[in-house]
């Protein structure tokens, strides 16, 4: 076994490495070092090869865990079909990394192309090996992903290579991840995700059947280039031509086919896996051997006879009773030999003419001519004739079908067609007299050489082929065969001449052919339609995100409502005991006319058209719903609803203050309902709808609500039972604040800071990006009269320390009575407000040169963090209750860490609120300083007269 | 009663303390950023300290003030919370990191760091908080500092989202409001734990119904899910490239987790569970569809990946919604991955726009534009491409495995055909975009390019970590497959956060 | 008495949403005041028992939910913080994009 | 005497509606301004009736609280008023 | 600083009143307060002659009363012509000479202030004419405030001078 | 007893003021005369309730007093700014529509 790893390891680490070994030795040849691996690596796979351990029916295996969990394993797993694969991998490898070193030009692509193609034999021979269905499938993708790299290997200079890539990878990619479902399914359906569990089974009869068979012909089917997802394949010619030979004629390809041979005996011989396989492959098979023939450009020839074969291959393996492995085997075998043989082979033609056209080309013999023989004995060996190992192929080929007779004809006019393929590619490329002149540059000689090895392995394995290969198989065959390169003179010998005689006259006819079979049923266009489909749906995808802010929100509503609706509501208030009326107290009729007045605001507020009014409104609204609160009563809440309420106001009118009367007006306009066209008839009644719909949701929402508050248990009990004893303080709501649920306020003073420095990143980051574009007030003349007259600044004047007192006795006394840190922070922040509004921004920066808001909000939350982590030191908890001076009884306070969190809050809240003030405030013109700004402290008069007198001549 | 773990506090209060701190070094950006990161790191390790302490011990708790749950706040660390939140301060740090690295005027403002430790102190908090309130508090927090960030963003068109954002973020708001309304008005309590076991213990009240509804919208919208999602393409495009980072794969994430929560500890009787979850289905499945499509078709690489996170939480809700042990642990070893590649991913394209003379990520502007870039740029988005498709032996493959695993199990044919679907959509996409981006040779229509650009460093570390979750993908197993285990199991946690006695708590 | 203010908070559910809806962004900025403070009485309206006297220790009869009211002041402000911002940003917008029409702030599309 | 408080709460809260109708009305600025500068003073009123009907001096704190917030208001709204901005 | 020392006594009143805490540690920290706010404050207005002191006291309280008072005719004076079904007013606007030698600020609001709340009168403007300050003043009933709105400044002058400090 | 009798008369005079000044508010022609009801006569009306007030609750009297002198200082300002700021409006307004750049008349 750990043979198997080195095998599997060594072109893995050696591509991880290639590029140090260049750069230690820099004329070196790296495509000799990997064809040495390669050759190693075959002689080690075939020592074990016709070991009795695998001859005998037998496999070994070899598990590493990786993830458990999930039924990952690295194990391995040694057959002779995994052998079988092996041995042409390495070969073909042997050969392949041989003609790379000296296909390139350029050492860094030839490094490139050399390192990928050495990540793809060690993940190819991975796939081959892998005892588990995961890591067989990661193989699998890692093949798919390399395939992809390597056609588009040169996409920096062809848009064709990077498509063909593409379309590649989402093929075989896309069909891979159908493969992962069945594969995870097969090993659900299995109870275990490897092959040496599963081999045992048979689960023909399951209930997952069909579904998981299904994915699992679809990932072999796109791998191997099965009609309709054939395509790829063709479209991959941009890779460069040892890549063809290797991946797409030779191995890769072949994963499909390996798949499915190797399933075979779990899930294979059944009703639907054989009609299945004939149909795909059949078609596949005759398809492509009729596309073939009319390709102009030699590798397209190549891919299609590829895809025509590989269409046999499948074909086999649905042929009932596992009479077809046989052929399938030998066929995978010769294939590879031919065609890889004849991908480099035309590798060399393009090298050495510069065009692989067939038209173009001609009477290459004379120039090139152990590449002509090379193309000789594979095209032969593709045709069928014998003694090569392509006549043991397509020998077995047609007597697999013998039993069927309108199989029999699809596969000997396939047959007859590839055999025509082989002439073609022999006779116009070497033979014929080319149409005009072929420029030539002569070649490295390697590139030539080694492909006589291949020619030799199908005339060696032909002439040996019941030695070499009978052992390998027998394993594999269900059933009795027999292997030998003449059978003698019975009638699929017959067939066989049949075909290659047909080929020849086909052959003949071939430009006639070519117009005959110019009927166009192109897949690619299929599949371009397809991806033309998913684009149309996605644009229709897309148009939903048509930037109406209007309609996202609508549709949020209704969704949200809908379920409401439909998933509680209706139950509940259907279900729910009738609502009491109830006693009519005073606070209820105060409830009523405030609740009334809170409507009738709202109301305004909705209808009124200019902006102000409908602020006023608002404010209006906000104080009745305060008021509300009072009666409750809840003065705590009512308090701040008040302060908030005027705060929210004033920055409401500051902000539309700043929007200029034009786009305000315009706005305005369009707040108009139209309902005499039907889009706007249409959108209006949506809107009241869906408000309608809101309303009586919430209306039921809030009853049941009502009807449930009656008498349950709350946690709030323990809150009005433990306030004093546990906190000291008298207003429960307070203590909750501050003690039971103190860290919601930290956090929540952390979202007001928040909030006011974005509104302080958003209006500067728009004055650093080079001002307002449009001044907001540029038609607005300034009035000649000035609001601050000595009256309003006297009085403002005498307010602000006011305001400052009440913040004092708010953060002192809060705890025994409404108001709190918080609102102590909001009132003195609005005193600071009023000093902005009526004396103007640099006014008050010069004479408070203390107000620096930010510094207060970073003082505020530090002193909040801090006195919250200062009980911790003492053995108590984050956000604990500590007495910072026990037994001091002093104007009746209690200095404790909720005094200090109370003034916290109110330190920040106050430099949030002047933070807006100041942001908002600030001249526009003027870039926004840093905040070690202030330096100038003249002197000012109590009462600063403005620039322009408020004194003014009537 | 569970242990209590100082550490929690660190790894929330530590941002915010030095989002404060960084202010005074106004004006002086890189120092900020300097510190910002360094907070990152410190937060970063006590999370993956509080989760191995999880892993050792259990559940971990801190009860705030001291107050005895439920009528304190509590924070609670059980494997859930910790790894949501280990999955978050990474990307978060590395969010930092790349902040350093990068050349954006934003990220120069004074408020920045402030602004993005703000959001991970919100983040965090909400992640870790066992109260109800709590958690709307913090993500409120959230909320706002990323609507501050994005709208100050280098591009224009952030304040457009922003402003969108926050009006769609406040509908969410008001629901997630109505949700603890109706919560407070059903149980009597905000306490997670206590909420789980009197709706488990007790005849179901009025309004529970639709308390689980207002809150798995609330939840929705935050993730960005079907028909909820308008926002979240705008948002995240226009954010600043270390902020879009965070915000696509880590901040939607606080959503998953309010409804993994939900339908494991909250409500977990039979007519709530089946609400939610019939909801998660559908609306996962819907937005597979819409995502894969959307990033499919859009003409912007950042809101593509914004797209792509779109679907990608539907899959993430399906395995909620299945609900299984294997189907939740496939859940959140999914989230944690998608994590890191799509952070990862969007740091690469920011990077390859920060090239740009403005800052482009425009698809018919970026063509070649990776020829002026390192090399491993290119490859780093390749790989990390790959693994958002699901390939192998990425990270994101892990992702998939569990998930198709548990799908199978839940013979849920057509949702895993919808799988491939996207799957094959986002390998189209991403190979699509790594061509356009790294292949190509720049176009006419290509932008101007400036000599340099947003250091790679950070979305380098990230798709190391996600090759490494790829190759060793069995830590990460194993611990979700427990966390799962552990939260199906809810009395453990409810006696982890009330205690033994905790039916015997009287409320009188 | 319920059913008053039952009716007023879906009242004002319907309005806010309503206000929420239209084409100028001041006046759905606004909508959003309504909302919160909609939700903030139907916050009042779920407080755990019906008290007559504010949440003071010192009260002999039923007090007012205490809880609740914590709640809805923590949701004020919080709330206040995202209209403030909310303001802020139609203001600028207002100013970028020339318009403070919902509809015309359509820059962002597929 | 409680009679009497209820009667001056309901009769304030009462005048409060007319004065919203003027607020609604107007029909200048300087209308609904006063209107709502009068509301508050009934506003006030309300809190001084609330300290005598519950005994509670924190009504009186409200009070001034309101005033203090409706002349900065009123302040902040004339401002708008008079220049067509505040800032 | 003295100036503040002693604004900061009636700032300690109200916070006493305020916080209801009428011990000598409450007026300590009231008065701390206040001192405190008047600093954040800045300059003060006014100038301390400390034999006046008294009187500018006393006089304040005249002053005070006097205000009381005028409101209270204000407020008869108002519903008598509100309560009247044919609604007797003749509003319209004068223009009032402040009459301050120094022009001072503070004289100017606190002369608006007080005419603000005579009956019947309501300062609506400031104006300067002819170097002079003058006030606008709305009336309800503009032919009896013709005849007595100057007079009554002149006396109102005066006592605000007292307040102020001012000799005679 | 006396004290009771005082105190609630003065509440009852109190609201009496406030009644007048709502309907001032209402009857009143203009804008400026309205001032004198919305802010004289209600600040009267707030005068009777806080000195009946300061009877019926002694302990209050101290803060229904500074309420008082509160009043007393901002509610002229109050009514004045309300004026002031409505001569600017209209001023601005006539300012910016008059054709010929006439300055319009303000003061009658
Ligand atoms: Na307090
Ligand atoms: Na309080």
């Amino acid at each position: 076994m750990p043979i198997l790893l080195l095998v599997v390891g060594m072109p893995f680490l050696l591509g991880m490495t290639q590029h140090i070994i260049q750069r230690l030795n820099g004329r070196m040849n790296t495509g000799w070092l990997a064809s040495g691996s390669m050759s190693v690596s075959f002689v080690l796979l075939l020592t074990i090869a016709y070991q009795p351990v695998i001859v005998g029916q037998g496999a070994l295996t070899y598990t590493l865990e990786w993830l458990p969990d999930y039924g990952l394993n690295l194990s391995f797993y040694l057959d002779s079909l995994s052998l079988l694969f092996g041995l042409i991998i390495t070969g073909v490898g042997t050969v392949v990394f041989l003609y790379s070193g000296y296909y390139f030009d350029e050492t860094d692509e030839r490094n490139r192309f050399i390192h990928l193609l050495l990540l793809f034999t060690s993940a190819m021979l991975w796939l081959i090996f892998s005892n588990n269905l995961i890591t067989l499938f990661i193989a699998w993708e890692l093949t798919s992903i390399i395939s992809f790299l390597l056609i588009g290997f040169k996409g920096n200079k062809y848009a064709s290579a990077r498509e063909g890539a593409t379309r590649a990878l989402v093929v075989t990619g896309g069909g891979g991840l159908a493969l992962l479902v069945g594969l995870l399914a097969l090993g659900s359906a299995g109870g275990s995700y490897e092959f040496s569990d599963l081999l045992a089974l048979d689960l023909t009869e399951h209930a997952w059947y069909i579904p998981l068979t299904l994915l699992l012909l679809l990932g072999a089917f796109t791998k191997s280039a099965q009609f309709p997802f054939h395509f790829w394949l063709p479209g991959a010619m941009d890779a460069p031509t040892p890549a063809s030979a290797f991946l797409h004629s030779a191995t890769m390809v072949k994963a499909g086919v390996y798949l499915l041979a190797r399933l075979h005996p779990v899930l294979g011989d059944t009703l639907f896996w054989n009609n299945a396989l004939m149909i795909v492959g059949l078609t596949t098979m005759l398809f492509s051997a009729v596309v073939a023939v009319r390709q102009p450009d030699l590798k397209g020839l190549l891919a299609f006879t590829t895809t025509s074969k590989l269409g046999a291959l499948v074909a086999l393996l649905g042929v009932p009773g596992g009479y077809g492995v046989k052929a399938a085997l030998i066929g995978i075998l010769a294939h590879a030999l031919y065609k890889s043989a004849l991908f480099l082979s035309v590798g060399n033609i393009d090298h050495a003419t510069g065009t692989r056209l067939v038209n173009k080309l001609g009477g290459l013999w004379k120039n090139m001519p152990i590449t002509g023989v090379v193309v000789i004995v594979s095209s032969l060996s593709m045709a069928g004739l014998p003694p090569l190992l392509g006549f043991v192929a397509k020998e077995t080929l047609l007597e697999a079908f013998v039993y069927d007779p309108l199989l029999l004809a699809i596969v000997f006019i396939s047959a007859a067609l590839t055999a025509t393929a082989g002439y073609i590619l022999i006779w116009d490329v070497f033979f014929a007299k080319a149409t005009e002149e072929v420029h030539f540059h002569p070649l490295h000689k390697p590139l030539e050489v080694g492909l006589l090895v291949l020619a030799l392995a199908t005339v060696i394995l032909a002439l040996f082929v019941t030695q070499l290969l009978i052992p390998l198989f027998t394993p594999l065959i269900p059933v009795e065969f027999k292997l030998v390169l003449f059978p003698g003179f019975n009638n699929v010998f017959f067939l066989s001449v049949a075909a290659i005689t047909t080929g020849l006259a086909l052959f003949f006819l071939r430009n006639l052919w070519r117009r005959v079979s110019e009927f166009s049923f192109n897949t690619i266009s299929v599949y371009d339609r397809l991806i033309a489909t998913s684009e149309w749906v996605a644009d229709q995808v897309l148009k939903t995100q048509n930037g109406l802010l209007r309609h996202y929100l609508i549709v949020i509503i209704s969704v949200v409502m809908a379920i409401l609706l439909y998933g509680g509501l209706v139950q509940d208030i259907f279900s729910m005991p009738s609502v009491e009326l109830g006693t009519f107290t005073l606070p209820d009729l105060l409830d009523v006319m405030l609740l009334v007045l809170a409507v009738g605001a709202a109301y305004a507020s909705v209808r009124v058209r200019h902006h102000l009014n409908a602020a006023l409104a608002l404010a209006i609204f906000g104080y009745a719903i305060g008021g509300v609160f009072f009666v409750e009563p809840a003065p705590d809440v009512a308090l701040v609803m008040i302060l908030v309420e005027t705060l929210a106001t004033v920055v409401l009118i500051i902000m539309i203050g700043r929007i200029s009367a034009k786009q305000r007006a315009e706005a305005m306009e369009a707040l108009d309902r139209n309902f005499n066209n039907r889009a706007g008839a249409f959108a209006s009644i949506r809107d009241i709808t869906i408000a309608v719909i809101t309303g009586v949701s919430m209306f039921a929402f809030a009853l049941i609500a009502l009807v449930n508050r009656d008498n349950r248990d709350s946690i709030a009990v323990w809150h009005l039972d433990n306030a004093e004893s546990a906190v000291g303080v008298t207003d429960v709501v307070s203590a909750i604040l501050t003690d039971f649920r103190g860290t919601d306020t930290l956090i929540e003073i952390a979202v007001f800071a928040t909030a006011t420095l974005g509104l302080l990143a958003l209006l500067t980051i728009n004055r650093e990006a080079g001002g307002e574009p449009e001044d907001p007030i540029e038609e607005v003349t300034p009035a000649k009269i000035s609001i601050f007259t000595p009256m309003i600044q006297v009085v403002a004047s005498l307010v602000f320390p006011l305001t400052l007192i009440i913040s004092a006795v708010h953060i002192l006394y809060g705890a025994n009575a409404p108001g709190d840190g918080f609102t102590a922070g909001i009132v003195s922040g609005l005193g600071i407000a009023l000093y902005y509004v009526v004396f103007g921004y640099d006014y008050v920066n010069e004479r408070f040169t203390w107000l620096r808001p930010v510094r207060f909000v970073v003082f505020g939350l530090a002193l909040a963090l801090i006195n919250a982590v200062i009980p911790i030191l003492s053995g108590g908890s984050f956000m604990g209750l500590v007495e910072y001076a026990p037994g001091l009884d002093f104007a009746n306070l209690k200095f404790n860490t909720t005094l200090v969190f109370e003034i916290a809050i109110a330190v920040t809240v106050f430099g949030g609120v002047s933070l807006i003030m100041e942001t908002i405030a600030h001249p526009t013109q003027v870039p926004f300083p840093t905040d070690a700004r202030r330096t100038s402290t003249s002197e000012m008069p109590v009462i600063v007269q403005q620039p322009e007198s408020e004194f003014e001549q009537a | 009663m569970a242990p209590t773990n100082s550490l929690i506090l660190l790894t929330v209060f530590l941002p915010l303390f030095g989002g404060v701190l960084s202010l005074l070094l106004w004006g002086r950006h890189k120092a900020q950023r300097y510190v910002g990161f360094a907070v990152g790191v410190v937060a970063w390790m006590a999370s993956v300290g509080v989760l191995w302490m999880n892993w050792q011990d259990g559940i971990q708790i801190y009860r705030l003030g001291g107050w005895q749950p439920p009528f304190g706040i509590i924070l609670v660390a059980d494997m859930l919370s910790s790894l949501f939140v280990v999955m978050s301060t990474t990307v978060l740090m590395m969010g930092l990191l790349y902040a350093i690295g990068c050349n954006d005027k934003v990220v120069k403002h004074p408020t920045f760091t402030t602004l993005f430790l703000a959001m991970q102190t919100g983040l965090v908090g909400a992640l870790y908080t066992g109260d109800l309130f709590t958690l709307f508090v913090f993500m409120e927090l959230m909320v706002l500092s990323s609507v501050s960030l994005v709208a100050i963003s280098d591009n224009r068109l952030g304040l457009e989202a922003a402003i969108k954002y926050l009006f769609i973020s406040s509908m969410g708001t008001l629901f997630l409001l109505l949700g603890i309304a109706a919560t407070y008005s059903a149980f009597g309590t905000l306490n997670f734990a206590d909420i789980g076991q009197i709706l488990a213990s007790s005849e179901r009240p009025f309004l529970a119904r639709e308390a689980a509804i207002m809150l798995t919208a609330a939840f929705l919208l935050k993730s960005a899910v079907f028909p909820f999602h308008f926002w979240q393409p705008d948002f995240h495009t226009t954010a600043p490239t270390p902020v879009h980072a965070v915000l696509s794969s880590v901040v939607v994430k606080v959503g998953v987790y309010g409804l993994i929560r939900m339908t494991t500890l909250l409500f977990t009787s039979e007519i709530e569970l089946e609400i939610i979850r019939t909801i998660l289905l559908v609306l996962g499945t819907i937005s597979i569809f819409f995502g894969s499509l959307g990033a499919f078709r859009t003409y912007d690489g950042k809101r593509m990946l914004a797209y792509s996170t779109f679907g990608q939480i539907g899959f993430i809700l399906l395995g909620i919604g299945w609900g299984t042990p294997l189907a939740l642990a496939a859940a959140f070893v999914y989230a944690f991955n998608h994590a890191f590649i799509k952070s990862a991913l969007l740091m690469l394209f920011g990077v390859v726009s920060s090239r740009t003379e403005n800052k482009t990520a425009n698809l018919s502007e970026v063509g070649g534009v990776g020829h002026s870039l390192p090399a491993f740029v290119g490859v780093l988005y390749l790989l990390g491409g790959l693994s958002l498709a699901g390939v192998p032996p990425m990270n994101g493959f892990i992702s998939k495995l569990g998930l198709v695993q548990s799908g199978i199990d839940a013979e849920m044919w057509l949702t895993l055909g919808l799988a491939v679907g996207a799957g094959i959509l986002t390998l189209m996409y991403m190979t699509r975009t790594w061509q356009l981006v790294f292949q190509q040779q720049p176009t006419d229509s290509t932008a101007a390019v400036k000599s340099y650009n947003d250091n790679p460093l950070a979305p380098a570390l990230l798709i190391s970590a996600c090759v490494a979750l790829g190759l060793f993908a069995a830590p990460l197993v194993d611990f979700a497959t427990a966390t799962a285990e552990q939260i199906i199991n809810a009395p453990i946690y409810i006696e982890a956060v009330l205690g033994t006695e905790s039916s015997a708590i009287s409320r009188r | 008495m319920n059913l008053v203010f039952a009716m007023t908070v879906g009242i004002l559910f319907g309005l806010g949403v309503y206000q929420l809806l239209r084409r100028d962004l001041i006046k759905a900025a606004m909508g959003f005041a309504l909302l919160f403070t909609a939700v903030n009485l139907l916050l009042l309206a779920v407080g755990a028992f019906d008290g007559t006297v504010p949440a003071y220790t010192d009260q002999t009869e039923q007090s007012s939910d205490p809880l609740v009211q914590a709640l809805i002041l923590t949701a004020i402000v919080v709330s206040f913080g995202s209209y403030a911002l909310l303001l802020g940003l139609v203001n600028i917008v207002s100013t970028r994009f020339g318009t403070a029409r919902t509809d015309d702030v359509n820059h962002l599309q597929n | 005497m409680e009679v009497l408080l209820n009667v001056a709460v309901v009769t304030i809260v009462l005048l409060m509606l007319p004065c919203g109708w003027r607020a609604w009305r107007g029909p200048t600025v300087a209308d609904r301004l006063l209107a709502i500068d009068l509301m508050a003073t009934l506003f006030a009123g309300v809190m001084v009736v609330f300290a005598l009907l519950f005994d509670q001096a924190i009504f009186v704190d409200v009070a001034l609280a309101i005033g203090a917030l409706s002349f900065i208001s009123t302040v902040g709204i004339s401002r708008f008023l008079a220049e067509g901005k505040v800032f | 600083m003295l100036l503040r020392m002693i604004y900061a006594v009636p700032f300690a009143l109200i916070f006493m009143t305020m916080s209801n805490q009428w011990e000598i540690t409450g007026l300590i920290v009231g008065y701390l307060f206040g001192l405190a706010t008047l600093l954040l404050i800045g300059e003060m207005p006014g100038r301390i002659v400390w034999g006046r002191l008294p009187f500018q006291l006393f006089w304040l309280m005249v002053y005070i009363t006097w205000l009381v008072w005028e409101i209270l005719l204000s407020g008869f004076d108002v519903a008598r012509r509100v309560l009247d079904p044919k609604l007797p007013i003749h509003p319209g606007e004068l223009v009032v000479p402040i009459q301050d030698e120094e022009e001072r600020v503070i004289v100017s609001a606190l002369s608006a202030h007080a005419i603000s709340v005579t009956p019947g009168e309501l300062v609506i403007g400031f104006s300067v004419i002819d170097g002079k300050n003058h006030m606008i003043v709305h009336s309800l009933d503009i032919d009896v405030s013709r005849q007595q709105v100057e007079q009554s400044q002149t006396k109102r002058l005066k006592l605000l001078k007292r307040i102020m400090g001012d000799r005679d | 007893m006396l004290g009771e009798i005082i105190g609630s008369g003065l509440l009852i005079f109190g609201l009496f003021f406030f009644v007048v000044g709502v309907v001032g508010i209402i009857r009143l022609p203009d804008a400026y005369s309205r001032l004198h009801a919305s802010g004289k006569v209600a600040t009267l009306g707030l005068f009777g309730l806080l000195v009946g007030g300061g009877i019926l609750m002694p302990p209050l009297f101290p803060r229904l007093l500074l309420l008082g002198l509160f009043f007393l200082l901002t509610a002229p300002a109050a009514s004045h700014v309300i004026a002031v700021a409505d001569q600017a409006a209209n001023k601005r307004d006539k300012q910016r529509f008059s054709e010929n750049g006439e300055q319009p008349q303000i003061f009658t």
